[in-house]
C-alpha cells in the first residue's frame, strides 16, 4: 500500500468503524465487538507494515493543504515515536475490544461504547501521528470529548456523570491552554509544521515568548497526564467501564501528555525553566500518586493512582533534559503500558467474578482464581520493579538518572524523592497482589463466588503479561531497537546506546532498588496501622474542592447573572441611553470643532415663539399629568398639532398632511387600548429613581437638542437633493419633490415602509385574534367597567353627520391622491384619509353596524398593494429598465386637454391600499376586543357543546 | 336615471365639492368630478340607508337664512364675552319639542343651533321628540324657544317633506 | 430668538420628555414616551435638510430656492414606520396586559428563575 | 439587459412576492402556501449561491433601482460579503423553515409565512442595500417581522418579553435616524459610498459633531448585534421565542455585526478625521467584555433555550473581538466565524427544541426527567450543536477561533482577547457539559418525575387550550431533520474551511478596498 | 400692489382682522366663562365668524392681489359646519354625563342641572334611545 | 396694509392658542380640556390660512382642510371615551 493511502487509512479507520458500529442497531453485539476488534487489527497490521521502515529511519509523511489561512494541512506523519505510540494505541486496543465484548453484559449498550471507543482510538491514532500542530489539537480535544463518554458511559450513575465533567473539565480546559501554548509555539516558529517546529528549538528557546509558550503546553500536557495539581480527576474516571480504564486511562490517553512532552522534546526541553517545572512536578506526582495508591480500597482507584504515579515518573524523566532520561521513559512507556493494562483488565475480572473491587473484601483468591492470580501477581511485580521483569529494568534506568540532576542546587534531593517514591510503588504493588490472592478471605461472600472467567477473558491480559516479562528477560531483542529508534527520534538526534539489561552490575541505583524493595516489603507488613494513621489524617479531597469551587462559581455567576440579566426593560432602557448620552459627550469632547456652526439663523415670528411655548408647556403637562394617561394624551395631540403646524410654517406641507392624519389614527389607537388598561396607574418609581431618570432624560435631551442646534446652525455640505429638485419634473414627471422622491427617486424606500406597515397589520392580527382565549379571555370575559358609562352607543347627531362625511372625505381623499405627484398629498396620505372616513363610521356607527358593510378585507388590501407595488417595480424589467424605474407621459384628450399618466401612480396605488390594509386592520382589530372575545367564546362553548352531542 | 343618480343632490355637492377642491375650472376636472359624484353615492349608499329626499329650493332658503344668523348672532355673543359680567349672564337649558322625525332633519336642526352663536344642542330625549340647548345668555327662555322653533324647525319641516 | 434656536430647543425638550417618559416602567406611559421621543426625532431628522421658511419643495420653473426636500420624504418614511412601530407596540402592550394582568414592563417572572426551582446544580 | 443583469434584486423581489401570495393562499390553500413559502427560500439560496459564485472573481456589481444613478438613487451593492450574507440567511432559512413546517411550529399562530417571507425580505435588503437610509428601513422591515415571528405562539412569558423586545428596537430605531440625520447634515448625502468620500471633506469645525454621529450610528448597530452593555434585551427574548423562529433569529444579532463591519471602514476608514475608526477604542473591551458575559451566562443558565440565547450573545462577542481588529485576516476570521456561529446558533436552538418536545412538561430545562423517545440520537445533536457552539473539534468553530486567535495575535490587548476567547470556550464547555448530562444522561427519580408543576413548563409552550397543544407523543424523528442538516452544514463549513477561508479572505480583503467600492457605486470619476 | 384699488385692501385687511379677533374672542370667551356649558359657546365663535372672517380674507387675497380665482377655502367652512355641531354635541353630553352619572365635582354652573327631558323619557345620555326613535340608530 | 393686519391675525391668534393652553392645564373637567383642545384645533387651521396668506401661497391649503375634516375626531373621540370607554362598540 502506498504510505499517504496507508496512513490516510491508518487515520480515518477508527472513525469509519465508530460510524458503522453506531448505524448497525442497537443489538448487535458480537458485530460491534468484532467491527471494534477488525478495525484495531487492521490498523495494528498497517503499523506493523511500515514497522520496518520507520524503525529504518525514514520518517513517513503526507500533507494535504486544509485551511491554509492558518496554517492547519492535514499532516500525518509516523516516525518512531509516533510508530510506538500507534502500536500502543492500536495493540491494546484490539485487546481492549476483546476484553470488552467478555466484559460487558447483555444489556449494555454496545454501540455506544464501542462506537465512543473506536472514536477514541481515531483521536488517539491522530494525535500520534499528526504531522501539524493545529491537527494534533484537534485530536486532542477529540479525545477529550471521547474520554467524556466512555466515562460517563453508565449514564445513570452520579459519579459517572460527575468523572466525565470533571475529566472533560480540566482535559478539555487543559487543551485549551495548549492551544494557547501551541499557537504561539507556531507564530514563534513561523509554521504549525511538526518537523518545521522541531527544526526550531533554537528560535522558540531564544523568543521571549518562550516561558509563556514552555508553561502553556505544559499545563496541556500536565492536565492530560494527570500531573499533579491537575491529577484529581483520573481517579473519579475510573466509574468507566473497566475496559475504558484500561485503555484510556491507563495506556493510551494519559500518555498523551507524556507523548507530546517527548515530541516537543527537541524544541522545549533543557533550559532550566523546563527542567525544574517538569522535574518538580514529575517528582511530585510520582511520590504522591504513589503514597495515595497504597491507602486506596478499591482496585481501581489503586491502580489510578498508580498511573498518576507511574506518569509522574515519565514526565519527570523527560524533565530531566538527559538524553539516557528520555531513553528510560521509552522503555518505561511500553513497560508501563504492558503492565498496567493487563493489572486494569485484571481488576476487571476480580471485579466481574467477585461482585466488588474492594480489597477490604477480598483475600485469598489465587485458590479458587489461579489464572488471574498468576496475571496479577506477575503484572504487579513488574509495577514494583521486580526482577526478572521489564520494570525492573526501567526503574533502574530511572534510579540511575536521578543521580544526574541536581534540582535547586540540592544534588540528592531528586535520587531521594525518586527512592521513597520507588518504595511506596513496591509497597501498593505488593499490597495488591498478597491482599488480594493471597491470606485468607476477608468476606466469604465474594469469595464463594469467585472463580476464573473464560479464555477470552483473561487472554488479554494474559497476553499482555508475558510481554511485561519479555521485556525483562530480553529487552534488547523486544525492544532494544524500537527503544534506540524512538528516543533518537524524541532527542531529535542519536539517542545513547540503552543497554537494556537485568544486571548492570552494582551499582548505587542497584542499592536504592533494593532500599525500595527492602522497606515496600516493610510497608505492606505494616500496613494495618499505616493504614488507620494515614486515615486519621485530614485529607484534602481535591474532588469535593473542585466541585465545591465549580458550585460557588456557579452561585456567584449565577447571582450576577440573573441580577443584571433579570428581564428589566428599564434597565436596558437605562443602559442604552446611558451608552448613548457618554457617547455622544465623547464624540463632542474628542471630536472639536464649535458649537455653533456660522449659518445665519431665521428670525422667529411671534406664532412661532407662541407655539414653541405651547410645545414647551405641554411637554411639560405630559410630564406632570404622566399617571392620567388619559389627560396625558390630550397633551400630547396638542404636541401633534404644533409639530404640524410647525411642518406647515418650515415648509413641509407634505409632512403636515402626514404629522394631521398620523395623529388621529394614532389618538384612536391609543385611546382603544386605554379603554381596557388602567386608567390611573399607581406610582411605580420611587422618588430617588425619578430623579435618576430625570437627570438622564434633561442630560440625553440636552445632548440631542445640542446636536441639533450644531446641525441647524451650519450649512448645508452640497446635499444630493439638488439633483433630485432638478430632475423632479423633468425625469420624474412631478413637481412635487418629496413625492417624486417617494415614489421614484427613493421608491425602494417606499417599498420598504409600506412594507413595513403591512408586517404591522399583519402581526397586530395575529397578536389580537387570539385575544378571546387563554388567561386574556378569561380576564375580558370578567372585565368591569371601571368608569360609569352613558348608555347610549350610537349619537345621532354623530351618526347623521358621518354619513354625509363620508362622500366628502373619500373625495377628498381621491383627491389627495391623485395630486400627490403635483401637490402635497400622494398614496399615503389618502390612505390615511380614506381610513380615516371609515373609521368615523366605525366609531359613530358602531363596529358591527360597519363592519358588516365592508367590501374588502384587510388582509386582502395588503397583499394587494404589495403586489401592485411590487408589480410596478417589475414591469419596467419588461421595458430593459431596472427595478422600479418609471416612465410617465403627458396625453391629450379632445376637451380634456392635456394631462399626464406615470407608472408612479400606480406604485402609489400600492402604496393607498397597503397603508389603508394596515391602518383599518391596526383599528378594526383593536375595536370592540371585549364583545368580540365574549361573542368568541360563546361560540366555542356552543361548537363544543354540539361536538359532545351525539 | 334613478338608478344611476340616486341622490342628484349629493351628487351634485360632489361635483361642485371637486371643483372647489380643484381650485379650477376645466373640463377635466369637472370630468372627474362628474365621475365621482356618480361613483361615490353608489358606493357609499349602504353606509347610509334610507337617505332622505331634500327640497332643493327650501334647502337654499333655509340656508341663506342661517348664513345670516350666524353672522348676526357672533357679534351678539362676542358682545356678551367682551362685556357682560359673568354674575350678569342668565344661561338656560332649554327643552325644545321637536316635530322632526327623521334623524337627519333632527341632526340639521340640531347642528343650526350650535352654528348660530350663544346655542349649543347638548341632546336629545331617548324618544327623540325633545332637544336640550345650552344657551348662553337667555333671559326669556321660552322666547327662544319659539324662535327656533318659528325659523329653524318649521322650514326644516319644508326641506325634509 | 432664532427659528433654529427655538427649533433645537424643542427636539431637545421632547427628547427629554421622551426618554423619561419611556423610563416609567409601565407599557401606556413608555408608549407615549416612544411618540414623545419619535416627535423629537422626526424634528430631528427634518431639520437636517436646515429650515427654510415659504420655499416648500413644490417644483415651479419661476423659482430657484426650495426647502431640501429629501429629508422631507425621509421623515415621511419615518413617520409612517414610526407609525407601524407605535401601533404594534400599543396592540402588544394591551394584548401583554390582558394575558398577564400586568401593564409594568418589568417584574414578571424570568424564565431563568421560573426553572431555577427545579434545578439544582447536580451534586 | 439580461435578466441576469437583475439578479441583484432577486433576493429582495422573491420573498416580496412569496409573502404577499402566501398570505392570500395561506387560508384557502395551506399546502400551496407552505409549498410557496419553501419555493421562495429555496429561489433565495440559489439567487445567492449564483450571486456568491458571481461576485468569486472580485466584480462588485451595483443595482442602480429605477435606474436613478448613485448617489442620488438608492443602489443596491453586491460584493463578497453580501453574497456570503445573503448565502447565509437563505441557508438559515430553509432551516428555520424546515423545522417550523415539520414541527407544525407555523401553526401556532397567524400568518407565520407571510412574516417569515417579509423577515427575509427585510434580512436580504439590509445585506444589499448600499444607502444608509435605505438600510435603516429594512432594518424596519426586519424588525417588525421579527415582532411577529418572536410573538408566534403567544403565551405569557412571549408577551412580556416581546414587550421589551419591541421597545427597545424602536429605541434603537430612533436612535439610528438621529445619527442619519446628523450624517446627512454634513455629508449632504446618503449613499455609502459617497458618504464615505465626503466625510474626508468636513471641515475641523464639524469633528465634533461628525465623531457623534459615528458613535451613535455604531452603538445602534452595537444594540442590534447584542454586545454589553447593550445586549440586555436578547437573553428573554431568544430563549422564549418559538425555536424555529430563535433558530433564524440567530442571525438577527449578525446584522448588526454586519452593519458594523460594512459601515464602518467604508464610512469612518482612515479618511474620516476625527471619526476615523471611531468606535475602535471601545469595541475590542465590549467584545471581550460580551464573550464573556456570554459564555458566563451559558455556565449559568437553566435551559437549553436560555443557554442557545446566550451562546449568542458569547459568539457575537467574540466575532466582535475579530472585527475589532480592522485588518485583512481578522476580518477574514470574523466572517468565518460569523458564519459558523449564525449557523451553530440556529443548531442549539433546533436541538433544544428537539429536546423539549419529548420532555413533555420538563421541557428543555437542565432538570432530570423521565427517559424520552430517541434520548440518544437527541444527546448526540445535542453534543454536536454544544461543540460547534463552544468552538471544539472536529466542527467549524474550532477552526473559526483559530482563525481569530491567530489574526489577532500581536495587535494591541490580544493577550486578553486570547483569554476571553479560550476561558469563554471552557465555561461553555462545562456549562453545556453540565445541561447535557442532566437532560441526557440522568434519570430522574420517582420523587422528581412526579413533581410536574406549571412553573416548571417550558415558557415558550402556549397555554392550555391552544389549537395545537395537545400534540401526540413524538414518535417520528422528523424534527430531527432541522438541526442535522444545520450541523451537516457545519460539518461542510469545516472540510471546506480552506475554501470558505480563502473566500473569507478575499471578502475582508474587498471590504477594506474603499476605493474598489466607490468605483462600483460612483463610477470611475 | 400699488394698481389695486384700496378698497380690495381695506375689504381683506378688514375681514383677516375680524376672523383673528373672534378667533381672539372665542378663546378668550374660553377662559373666562363661568363652566364649561358657557365655555362650549367660545371656540362655536371662532369656528364660524372667526375662521369664516379669515377664510374669506385668503379667498379675496388670492383673487385681489394674486390674480387666482381661489374658493377651496369655502370647503374648509363647509367641513366645519358639518363637524364643528358634533364636538359640541359630543362635549355637552360628557357634561352631561359629568353631571348626573360620574359624580366628580364639578359645578353645575349657572343655569344649573338640566331638567328632565318631559314625558316618558329622558336625554339620551342617560337612557339609551327608545327602539322606534328618530335618535335610534345604526343598531343592528 | 395687509401686512399689518396679517401681523395684527397672528398676534391674534397667539394670544388665542396660549389662552386654549391655559385652559387646557386649567382644567378643571375633562370637558374642559377637550373644549381647549378642539378650540385649539380650529386657531390651529387659521393659524394656517393666516400663514397661507402671509407666503401668498396655497400650498398649504390642504393642509388646514385636512385639519378641518379630521381635526374633530379627536375631540369626538375623547368624548366617547369618557362616555363609553369604547370608541369603536
Ligand atoms: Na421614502
Ligand atoms: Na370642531
Amino acid at each position: 500500500m502506498a504510505i499517504p493511502l496507508t496512513l490516510y487509512t491508518l487515520v480515518s479507520l477508527p472513525f469509519v468503524v465508530a460510524l458503522l458500529i453506531a448505524v448497525s442497531g442497537t443489538h448487535q453485539r458480537s458485530l460491534h465487538a468484532g467491527l471494534a476488534a477488525a478495525g484495531s487489527a487492521i490498523g495494528f497490521a498497517l503499523i506493523v507494515s511500515v514497522a520496518g521502515r520507520v524503525t529504518g529511519g525514514e520518517i513517513l509523511a503526507v500533507t494535504t493543504p486544509w485551511v491554509p489561512a492558518i496554517g492547519l494541512d492535514i499532516s500525518l506523519m509516523i516516525d518512531p515515536l509516533g510508530l510506538m505510540f500507534a502500536g500502543l494505541i492500536l495493540g491494546i486496543g484490539l485487546l481492549v475490544m476483546i476484553f470488552s465484548h467478555f466484559y460487558l453484559g447483555k444489556g449494555e449498550a454496545t454501540a455506544r461504547f464501542y462506537a465512543s471507543l473506536m472514536l477514541f482510538q481515531g483521536a488517539m491514532l491522530g494525535i500520534v501521528i499528526s504531522g501539524n500542530v493545529l491537527m494534533l489539537l484537534i485530536f486532542w480535544e477529540l479525545t477529550s470529548l471521547s474520554s467524556f463518554l466512555l466515562i460517563g458511559f453508565w449514564q445513570h450513575k452520579a459519579e459517572a456523570r460527575q468523572g466525565a465533567r470533571m475529566a472533560l473539565a480540566i482535559t478539555g480546559g487543559g487543551g485549551l491552554v495548549l492551544i494557547a501554548g501551541m499557537l504561539l509555539l507556531g507564530i514563534t516558529a513561523g509554521s504549525f509544521d511538526l518537523l518545521t517546529i522541531l527544526q526550531s528549538g533554537d528560535v522558540i528557546q531564544a523568543s521571549p515568548l518562550y516561558p509563556v509558550i514552555l508553561v502553556l503546553i505544559l499545563i496541556g500536557c500536565f492536565t492530560k497526564s494527570a500531573q499533579f495539581p491537575f491529577h484529581f480527576w483520573l481517579p473519579h474516571a475510573m466509574a468507566a467501564p473497566t475496559p475504558v480504564s484500561a485503555y484510556l486511562h491507563s495506556a493510551t490517553m494519559v500518555k498523551a501528555g507524556v507523548f507530546l512532552l517527548a515530541r516537543l522534546w527537541p524544541v522545549l526541553s533543557g533550559t532550566d525553566l523546563y527542567t525544574i517545572i517538569v522535574t518538580s512536578v514529575g517528582l511530585i506526582t510520582m511520590t504522591f500518586g504513589a503514597w495515595v495508591a497504597l491507602f486506596r480500597h478499591d482496585l481501581k482507584s489503586i491502580l489510578a493512582y498508580s498511573t498518576i504515579s507511574q506518569l509522574g515518573l515519565l514526565v519527570m524523566l523527560l524533565g530531566f533534559s538527559i538524553k539516557m532520561a528520555a531513553v528510560a521513559a521509552v522503555f518505561h512507556i511500553i513497560n508501563h503500558a504492558a503492565f498496567k493494562a493487563a493489572l486494569f483488565m485484571s481488576a476487571g475480572i476480580v471485579d466481574h467474578e467477585t461482585g466488588t473491587r474492594d480489597i477490604r473484601r477480598l483475600g485469598g483468591l489465587a485458590k479458587v482464581m489461579p489464572v488471574t492470580a498468576i496475571i496479577v501477581t506477575l503484572a504487579a511485580a513488574a509495577m514494583a520493579g521486580l526482577p526478572p521483569l521489564g520494570g525492573f529494568i526501567s526503574k533502574e534506568m530511572m534510579l540511575d538518572e536521578t543521580l544526574e540532576v541536581g534540582l535547586f542546587g540540592l544534588p540528592w534531593l531528586v535520587p531521594v524523592i525518586a527512592t521513597i517514591a520507588a518504595t511506596l510503588s513496591v509497597g501498593y504493588s505488593l499490597r495488591l497482589a498478597v491482599h488480594l490472592f493471597f491470606g485468607s478471605a476477608r468476606d466469604p461472600e465474594p469469595y464463594a463466588r469467585a472463580h476464573d472467567p473464560g479464555f477470552g477473558m483473561w487472554a488479554s491480559p494474559a497476553l499482555l503479561v508475558i510481554i511485561a516479562v519479555l521485556l525483562g528477560f530480553a529487552p534488547m531483542l523486544l525492544a532494544g531497537p524500537l527503544v534506540v529508534s524512538v528516543a533518537s527520534a524524541v532527542i531529535g538526534g542519536e539517542a545513547p546506546e540503552p543497554g537494556l539489561a537485568l544486571w548492570h552490575g552494582v551499582n548505587l541505583a542497584l542499592g536504592m532498588s533494593l532500599f525500595a524493595v527492602a522497606i515496600g516489603v516493610l510497608l505492606l507488613w505494616r500496613h494495618g496501622p499505616l493504614l488507620r494513621w494515614y486515615e486519621a489524617m485530614r485529607h484534602l479531597d481535591a474532588k469535593s474542592l473542585f466541585q465545591s469551587t465549580l458550585t460557588s462559581a456557579d452561585t456567584v455567576v449565577r447571582k450576577l447573572i440573573v441580577a443584571t440579566h433579570s428581564p428589566s426593560l428599564q434597565r436596558m432602557l437605562l443602559a442604552t441611553f446611558a451608552v448613548i448620552v457618554l457617547l455622544i459627550i465623547e464624540g463632542a469632547l474628542t471630536g472639536g470643532g464649535s458649537f455653533t456652526g456660522t449659518r445665519a439663523g431665521l428670525a422667529a415670528s411671534p406664532v412661532a415663539i407662541g407655539a414653541w411655548l405651547l410645545l414647551i408647556a405641554a411637554t411639560g403637562a405630559v410630564i406632570y399629568a404622566e399617571r392620567q394617561r388619559f389627560i396625558a394624551l390630550i397633551y400630547i395631540s396638542v404636541i401633534g398639532l404644533i409639530i404640524a403646524l410647525a411642518f406647515v410654517h418650515l415648509s413641509a406641507p407634505d409632512l403636515a398632511l402626514t404629522q394631521i392624519s398620523v395623529e388621529v389614527v394614532t389618538i384612536l389607537l391609543l385611546l382603544l387600548a386605554l379603554n381596557l388598561m388602567p386608567k390611573k396607574p399607581p406610582v411605580l418609581s420611587s422618588a430617588p429613581q425619578r430623579w435618576r431618570d430625570a437627570l438622564l432624560a434633561i442630560t440625553g435631551g440636552l445632548g440631542v437638542g445640542g446636536a441639533a442646534w450644531a446641525m441647524l446652525t451650519r450649512n448645508p455640505n452640497d446635499p444630493i437633493s439638488s439633483y433630485h429638485l432638478a430632475k423632479s419634473y423633468s425625469g420624474g414627471g412631478g413637481t412635487n419633490v418629496v413625492n417624486v422622491t417617494l415614489v421614484d427617486f427613493r421608491a425602494f424606500d417606499t417599498l420598504g415602509e409600506i412594507i413595513v406597515l403591512g408586517i404591522a397589520g399583519l402581526a397586530i392580527f395575529a397578536l389580537l385574534d387570539t385575544t378571546s382565549r387563554g388567561a386574556a379571555g378569561a380576564r375580558l370575559r370578567s372585565w368591569q367597567e371601571d368608569m360609569p358609562h352613558s348608555p347610549e352607543r350610537h349619537p345621532v347627531m354623530f351618526v347623521m353627520s358621518t354619513r354625509i362625511l363620508l362622500p366628502l372625505v373619500l373625495a377628498a381623499g381621491i383627491y389627495i391622491f391623485l395630486r400627490g405627484h403635483n401637490e402635497p398629498g400622494g398614496g399615503f396620505i389618502a390612505a390615511l384619509v380614506v381610513a380615516i372616513a371609515f373609521l368615523l363610521q366605525y366609531l359613530a356607527s358602531g363596529f358591527d353596524w360597519t363592519d358588516a358593510r365592508r367590501r374588502v378585507g384587510e388582509h386582502f388590501m395588503i397583499a394587494f398593494g404589495v403586489l401592485v407595488a411590487m408589480a410596478t417595480g417589475l414591469g419596467s424589467l419588461v421595458f430593459g429598465a431596472n427595478f422600479l424605474a418609471s416612465a410617465f407621459d403627458y396625453y391629450t384628450l379632445p376637451l380634456v386637454g392635456e394631462f399626464e399618466l406615470a407608472t408612479a401612480l400606480l406604485f402609489d396605488i400600492g402604496v393607498f391600499a397597503v397603508v389603508f390594509g394596515a391602518v383599518m386592520m391596526a383599528l378594526q382589530q383593536l375595536s370592540h376586543i371585549a364583545q368580540r372575545a365574549a361573542r368568541a367564546h360563546a361560540a366555542q362553548l356552543d361548537a363544543d357543546g354540539e361536538e359532545g352531542s351525539p | 336615471m334613478r338608478r344611476v343618480i340616486p341622490h342628484p343632490g349629493l351628487s351634485v355637492l360632489l361635483v361642485i365639492f371637486w371643483l372647489l377642491m380643484a381650485n379650477s375650472l376645466s373640463f377635466g376636472g369637472l370630468l372627474i368630478g362628474i365621475i365621482i359624484g356618480i361613483v361615490l353615492p353608489i358606493f357609499t349608499a349602504p353606509f347610509w340607508p334610507g337617505r332622505p329626499n331634500v327640497r332643493h329650493r327650501a334647502g337654499f332658503v333655509y340656508l341663506a337664512i342661517v348664513l345670516w344668523d350666524i353672522v348676526t348672532a357672533n357679534f351678539e355673543v362676542a358682545a356678551i364675552i367682551l362685556f357682560k359680567r359673568n354674575r350678569h349672564l342668565k344661561p338656560a337649558w332649554l327643552v325644545i319639542p321637536i316635530e322632526l322625525t327623521s334623524p337627519e332633519a333632527i341632526t340639521v336642526l340640531a347642528g343650526t343651533i350650535s352654528l348660530t352663536p350663544g346655542t349649543v344642542s347638548s341632546d336629545v330625549s331617548s324618544c327623540g321628540n325633545y332637544l336640550l340647548v345650552h344657551a348662553l345668555d337667555s333671559p326669556e327662555p321660552e322666547a327662544d324657544i319659539a324662535r327656533i322653533k318659528t325659523r329653524y324647525e318649521a322650514r326644516l319641516k319644508k326641506v325634509f317633506a | 430668538m432664532t427659528l433654529e434656536f427655538l427649533v433645537a430647543s424643542a427636539i431637545g425638550v421632547l427628547t427629554a420628555g421622551g426618554i423619561y417618559m419611556i423610563l416609567r416602567g409601565r407599557t401606556f406611559q413608555v408608549v407615549l414616551g416612544l411618540t414623545l421621543f419619535s416627535y423629537a426625532v422626526n424634528l430631528f431628522l427634518f431639520a437636517s435638510g436646515r429650515l427654510t421658511v415659504n420655499r416648500p419643495p413644490i417644483w415651479s420653473k419661476t423659482v430657484t430656492e426650495y426647502a431640501d426636500p429629501l429629508p422631507q420624504a425621509l421623515v415621511l418614511t419615518a413617520i409612517v414606520i414610526t407609525f407601524g412601530m407605535t401601533a404594534f407596540a400599543v396592540v402588544l402592550a394591551l394584548r401583554s396586559f390582558l394575558e398577564t394582568g400586568s401593564d409594568q414592563v418589568d417584574g414578571d417572572i424570568a424564565p431563568c428563575d421560573a426553572n431555577a426551582k427545579n434545578t439544582k446544580a447536580e451534586r | 439587459m439580461s435578466l441576469t443583469a437583475h439578479l441583484a434584486i432577486a433576493p429582495v423581489v422573491i420573498p416580496a412576492l412569496a409573502a404577499p401570495i402566501a398570505l392570500l393562499v395561506m387560508r384557502r390553500r395551506r399546502h400551496l402556501g407552505i409549498g410557496l413559502s419553501f419555493a421562495s427560500c429555496a429561489l433565495m439560496l440559489v439567487a445567492a449561491l449564483v450571486l456568491l459564485n458571481a461576485s468569486a472573481d472580485g466584480t462588485i456589481r451595483t443595482y442602480e433601482l429605477g435606474d436613478w444613478p448613485a448617489p442620488f438613487g438608492i443602489v443596491l451593492v453586491v460584493d463578497r460579503l453580501s453574497a456570503i450574507m445573503l448565502t447565509l440567511a437563505a441557508s438559515l432559512s430553509l432551516i428555520a423553515m424546515i423545522h417550523a413546517v415539520l414541527t407544525r411550529a407555523d401553526r401556532k399562530g397567524w400568518h407565520f409565512h407571510p412574516l417569515f417571507q417579509f423577515q427575509m425580505l427585510g434580512l436580504n435588503g439590509a445585506f444589499l442595500t448600499g444607502d444608509l437610509f435605505n438600510l435603516f428601513v429594512f432594518f424596519e422591515v426586519l424588525l417588525i417581522a421579527s415582532y411577529g415571528l418572536m410573538l408566534h405562539g403567544q403565551g405569557p412569558v412571549r408577551l412580556k418579553a416581546g414587550v421589551q423586545y419591541v421597545i427597545v428596537n424602536i429605541v434603537g430605531s430612533s436612535l439610528f435616524l438621529i445619527a442619519l440625520g446628523l450624517l446627512y447634515a454634513l455629508t449632504g448625502t446618503l449613499n455609502m459610498a459617497d458618504m464615505g468620500l465626503r466625510v474626508a471633506e468636513i471641515g475641523p469645525d464639524d469633528q465634533g459633531l461628525l465623531r457623534v454621529a459615528a458613535l451613535l450610528l455604531v452603538s445602534v448597530f452595537a444594540l442590534k448585534a447584542a454586545v454589553v452593555p447593550l445586549h440586555l434585551w436578547l437573553p428573554r427574548t431568544y430563549a422564549v421565542t418559538t425555536p424555529a423562529v430563535a433558530a433564524l433569529f440567530a442571525i438577527m444579532t449578525k446584522v448588526g455585526v454586519y452593519s458594523i463591519i460594512r459601515v464602518v471602514p467604508q464610512v469612518f476608514g482612515d479618511g474620516a478625521g476625527a471619526a476615523a475608526w471611531a468606535p475602535a477604542p471601545y469595541l475590542l473591551p465590549a467584545a471581550i467584555i460580551t464573550t464573556i458575559v456570554g459564555f458566563a451566562g451559558v455556565f449559568v443558565a437553566r435551559t437549553l433555550s436560555e443557554q442557545a440565547a446566550y451562546a449568542i450573545i458569547g459568539s457575537t462577542g467574540t466575532l466582535l473581538i475579530a472585527v475589532a481588529g480592522w485588518q485583512v485576516e481578522t476580518l477574514t476570521a470574523a466572517l468565518y466565524y460569523l458564519v459558523h456561529s449564525t449557523l451553530a446558533g440556529a443548531a442549539l436552538f433546533l436541538v433544544a427544541d428537539v429536546v423539549a418536545r419529548r420532555r413533555a412538561s420538563f421541557g428543555n430545562s437542565a432538570s432530570p426527567g423521565p427517559a424520552f423517545a430517541q434520548r440518544q440520537l437527541a444527546g448526540l445533536l445535542f453534543m454536536a450543536a454544544a461543540i460547534a457552539a463552544t468552538g471544539l473539534p472536529p466542527l467549524s468553530g474550532f477552526i473559526g477561533k483559530l482563525l481569530i486567535l491567530e489574526s489577532v495575535a500581536g495587535l494591541p490587548g490580544w493577550g486578553w482577547s486570547w483569554a476571553a476567547i479560550l476561558a469563554s470556550t471552557l465555561i461553555g464547555v462545562i456549562g453545556f457539559a453540565r445541561t447535557g448530562s442532566v437532560i441526557f444522561w440522568k434519570d430522574a427519580d420517582h420523587k422528581n418525575a412526579e413533581h410536574k408543576d406549571a412553573g416548571h413548563q417550558d415558557a415558550g409552550h402556549n397555554d392550555a387550550g391552544h389549537r395545537d397543544e395537545a400534540e401526540p407523543v413524538i414518535a417520528l424523528r422528523r424534527d430531527m431533520i432541522a438541526p442535522v442538516i444545520a450541523i451537516a452544514l457545519l460539518t461542510a463549513l469545516s472540510v471546506g474551511a480552506g475554501w470558505a477561508t480563502a473566500y473569507a479572505g478575499e471578502a475582508a480583503a474587498q471590504i477594506l478596498d474603499n476605493n474598489a467600492t466607490v468605483r462600483a457605486v460612483l463610477g470611475e470619476g | 400692489m400699488t394698481a389695486l384699488p384700496l378698497i380690495a385692501e381695506i375689504v381683506t385687511s378688514l375681514m383677516i382682522i375680524i376672523g383673528a379677533g373672534f378667533a381672539l374672542i372665542g378663546s378668550w370667551g374660553l377662559v373666562r366663562l363661568p363652566t364649561l356649558m358657557e365655555r362650549l359657546h367660545g371656540p362655536t365663535k371662532a369656528t364660524t365668524l372667526g375662521l369664516g372672517g379669515m377664510l374669506i380674507g385668503s379667498m379675496l387675497y388670492f383673487q385681489l392681489f394674486e390674480g387666482r380665482w381661489s374658493a377651496h377655502e369655502l370647503l374648509i367652512t363647509l367641513f366645519l359646519f358639518i363637524t364643528a355641531p358634533i364636538s359640541a354635541n359630543m362635549i355637552a353630553k360628557v357634561h352631561l354625563h359629568d353631571l348626573r352619572d360620574r359624580r366628580v365635582p364639578i359645578t353645575k354652573g349657572p343655569a344649573g342641572a338640566p331638567p328632565k327631558a318631559p314625558g316618558e323619557s329622558d336625554w339620551a345620555t342617560y337612557e339609551a334611545p327608545h327602539p322606534k326613535s328618530a335618535a335610534r340608530t345604526s343598531e343592528e | 396694509m395687509i401686512e399689518y393686519a396679517v401681523i395684527f391675525g397672528f398676534v391674534c391668534l397667539t394670544l388665542a392658542l396660549a389662552l386654549n393652553l391655559w385652559r387646557l392645564l386649567k382644567g378643571p373637567s375633562i370637558g374642559d380640556r377637550i373644549v381647549a383642545l378642539d378650540t385649539m384645533v380650529i386657531n390651529a387651521i387659521a393659524t394656517i390660512v393666516l400663514i397661507g396668506i402671509a407666503q401668498a401661497s396655497d400650498t398649504f391649503f390642504e393642509a388646514a382642510l385636512l385639519l378641518a375634516m379630521v381635526g374633530f375626531i379627536g375631540t369626538v373621540a375623547y368624548c366617547k371615551f369618557m362616555l363609553r370607554g369604547d370608541i369603536i362598540e
